[in-house]
């Protein structure tokens, strides 16, 4: 069903966890379709230093989660929010057509964590 | 790697015995059972002993079993077929929330069609609520098509009190005996159906075959109509190969149920413990011992299903998910979901369904390997609190849609 | 004893290619396409590869194949599928009075329940007449449904012009093709057809498998509702050694089919020109030329086509009967007498219908054995005066009933 | 399909042909059945001492002529007159079902030669 891309990912996820004192966090998901993401994120400057995540969910979304930090990483705010769920999914060499609409989040939860530290540092 | 199958509820392995006998009928016993000449001699006996087999393991009379090509099949035809013959009589169907889509998708067609049905309920554990269904009854109930084991949990029905209530209200009765025949026994005369399913693929023969018991005397509309065979109830060439395997594996269900049923239950108990001692925050959906003896339903808390599976996967471990996201849709299981199981709950549930081909080893190695998954994938959830050790508490917006 | 079969029309022998195909889903890779575990890998990969293949045979897209059972599993699907789907638009569908009993039964099935259907005539050789056809169109028709071949006559229809007559009414078309398919090209995007039934037992797949074009966007009611197999139109887990044993039969019949036209069409126009040398009072029934390459019926006159059935039988050769009598019913071919063939001849026709497997030497040996068996059940006929070598003159009264 | 004893007679066919001069001749049938069968009589005093038939028709068709032919030979006329077709399917050992209705005019055809027979010597 997956490609072995996402089987990498889902297999070895990269950045698993939570950042202590993030400076955002993002947490979406929708239970009914069985998948919730959390993301956190270290900012320096404009630049995601570092991010996290934890998710429940399927394969499809431990992968793309997965994939989204290692996009995200040492990118520049702009460049971040450039990101949507089908460059995930296409970094990924694509996911099993019944996977691309739900359990395909992790860029909505990257711009949450955005979101988050954007509110948290206007204040 | 060590190949461990834990799915025969999907579907089980061709007996060699079974593939045996089906062996001639794909080689030079190829002819039409119809035809009179030499060719088709043994495939017309082959489809007589076949239904002798078939009717023994069910205790009806051959004139009663109506060969199909899957159990969807059968479904279909029992429901659609009852429902259009007594069309005249009323239009109220009862069936269960919990049917497998077959059953499920054949009423809701009818209910577009002018047909009304009702969907029981079931409680935590599964179960129906026989009172409910006798409330349900009315001057214009045609069918009740209840299951007799369900294919997720495992939970047996009380066929044979529904069997008394529809006929005290002379009412036909159909179920979905899939998951039941070859792992209980089951005798139509004494469970007071007058319609049932089984299917091949689930008791060791191969995919493509399956049956109707239709009791005599109840009239049923074919779903395929054309030619005079199974009398002119299903037309099209019989599928010679397949019915002589559905024979065999009748006839194996009959001789080796019981001693199959203490091998597969020992091994599914020493599954269900194992696993429960060895891992916390683990769930039984399903009733703890009206059920089949080959399945148990858990949920292990925090982790979604599919992932579970994926990780067994690549440790040759084959089971299957409540969780529907491992066929073609995203939404949990309809039946955790009818016993209120929830969402989060439903979607980490494993359905482990043990067959014959199974040994003790199998299952220690499953007890070994899934707790550290369990383990590992729960520290990547954001559902639980590693450090506590229990639910972690959070908050999230919603996003995305299941619907697509 | 020789045995020599003649019956390719009624079924094949399964191919050794194919049954190689099919027999490691009956074996290792028994399990479910939908699994995700390692169980249902490769058997999900068989069958879209099988897909592909029919597809490529048809010469159309594999989201447009739908696999079922059988061929009248394939024919009811389309011809009741497309009647509910459009039931709004109209309630009139036009069929042939020859058609196979799969697609006259779904049609007398439908005119029952309010559809309203016109069976259309053919002329002494089997043809249609196009005008006759058009004149029945009404802004009611809803669908066309007509054969690709005769199987009692092997005569083929003008697909192409009844589909283009179709589209300009903007009418769907359905093809029964199960006669065509393998015998020879078909290609619907040429054909202008919307939906086409083919099956797995005619083109030396084993029974138990078919499947059905469905042109992209034409959107038809299910027969088996269920769950999500082939694209939510055709419920119950697939048969997979079946649709494995499918494809290959259609990859076999795209390689093959040019060679072994000429072969079977040579051998059977040598039986045809053979008998008929030999053989005083034959009546070839069809056309003889718009005809499947491997078919050829015709009436003995004076004798009664089971006797000569069960005479070449004994002699190892299987034909079968345009006569109904081997089939449950003792009514003579109804597409003999829509063909306006008198009773007597109907009764004693006989179908030769040849395969790959034929060789010269079978040919020669039924030219050689035929003779001899005609001429001794004229001599046993009231109908034949042996001594004149001619019809006799007689009177009789009428005994016996065929309807039962 | 057929049982051996039907194949017997269907393959070895006793007493066929026509009685030259017969004393009495049955014709009966059904086209759309697929049935005609002729049977002439040779009588004397009231045993019927030779029987014929010629028929146009399926297995059980033929079997069933040859067969009421081994049984009536001998027999006076009353008790030809008793059989049925009944008595000839059993005879045979039982016809498939869907032959019992038709195909089995064996005995009509007897008590056509008969009434024939009959209505000759009324004269
Ligand atoms: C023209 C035609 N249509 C349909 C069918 C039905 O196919 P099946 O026997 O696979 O149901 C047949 C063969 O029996 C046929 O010859
Ligand atoms: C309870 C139940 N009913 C019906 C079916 C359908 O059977 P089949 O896959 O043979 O169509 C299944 C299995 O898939 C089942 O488990």
């Amino acid at each position: 069903m997956y490609s072995e891309k996402v089987m990498d990912h889902f297999s070895n996820p990269r950045n698993v966890g939570e950042i202590e004192n993030a400076d955002g966090v993002g947490t979406v998901g929708n239970p009914a379709c069985g998948d919730i993401m959390k993301l956190s994120v270290k900012i320096e400057g404009n630049v995601i230093k570092d991010v996290k995540f934890k998710t429940f969910g399927c394969g499809a979304a431990i992968a793309t989660s997965s994939m989204v930090t290692e996009l995200v990483k040492g990118k520049n705010l702009n460049e971040a929010e450039a990101i949507s769920n089908a460059t995930v999914a296409e970094a990924l060499g694509g996911l099993p057509p019944v996977k691309q609409h739900c359990s395909n989040l992790a860029a909505d939860a990257l711009h949450a964590a955005i979101e988050d530290y954007k509110k948290k540092h206007a204040k | 790697m060590k190949k461990i199958y834990l799915d025969n509820n999907a579907t089980t392995a061709v007996h060699p015995e079974v593939f045996d006998a089906m062996l001639p009928y794909l080689k030079d016993e190829f002819g039409n059972p119809s035809s009179i000449h030499w060719a088709g001699r043994n495939p017309r006996k082959a489809i007589d002993e076949a239904r002798e087999k078939a009717a023994k393991l069910l205790n009806c009379d051959v004139s009663e079993i109506i060969f199909t090509s899957c159990g969807s099949e059968g479904d279909n035809l029992a429901i659609k077929g009852i429902a259009e013959s007594k069309r005249d009589k009323g239009n109220h169907i009862i069936t269960t929330k919990v049917e497998h889509p077959a059953v499920l998708g054949a009423c809701k067609y009818l209910a577009k069609t002018g047909f009304d049905v009702t969907f029981l309920d079931v409680d935590s554990q599964g179960m129906l609520d026989l009172e409910q269904l006798k409330r349900a009854i009315t001057s214009k109930t045609i069918l009740i098509t209840i299951m007799f084991a369900n294919n997720e949990t495992g939970v047996i029905f009380p066929i044979d009190e529904i069997g008394k209530i529809a006929k005290e209200h002379n009412i036909l009765f159909h179920t979905d005996a899939v998951q039941g025949v070859g792992k209980v026994p089951i005798d139509v005369k004494k469970l007071n159906v007058d319609l049932l399913t089984l299917s091949g693929h689930k008791i060791y023969a191969p995919k493509g075959v399956a049956a109707v018991y239709v009791k005599r005397g109840v009239r049923l509309v074919p779903l395929i109509h054309g030619g005079h065979q199974e009398r002119n109830r299903r037309g099209g060439t019989e599928n010679t190969a397949g019915i002589a395997a559905l024979g065999k594996a009748c006839e194996i269900a009959l001789r080796d149920m019981a001693e199959e049923t203490k091998h597969i239950t020992a091994l599914r108990d020493r599954l269900e413990n194992g696993l429960r001692e060895k891992i916390p925050y683990v769930r039984l959906n399903g009733h703890p011992t009206r059920r089949i003896p080959n399945t148990v339903n858990l949920s292990f808390e925090f982790v979604e299903g599919e992932s579970l599976l994926l990780n067994l996967d690549m440790k040759g471990v084959a089971a299957s998910s409540g969780s529907a996201c491992t066929s073609g849709t995203l939404e949990p299981s309809h039946v955790l979901l009818a016993m209120g199981v929830p969402m989060e709950s439903a979607h980490g549930s494993v359905r482990f369904s043990l067959g014959r081909g199974n040994s003790a080893e199998d299952i220690d190695y499953v007890i070994e390997a899934l707790p550290a998954i369990v383990e590992r994938m729960r520290s990547m959830s954001p559902l639980y609190s590693t450090a506590a050790k229990q639910a972690a508490n959070i908050t999230f917006s919603e996003s995305g849609s299941c619907s697509h």
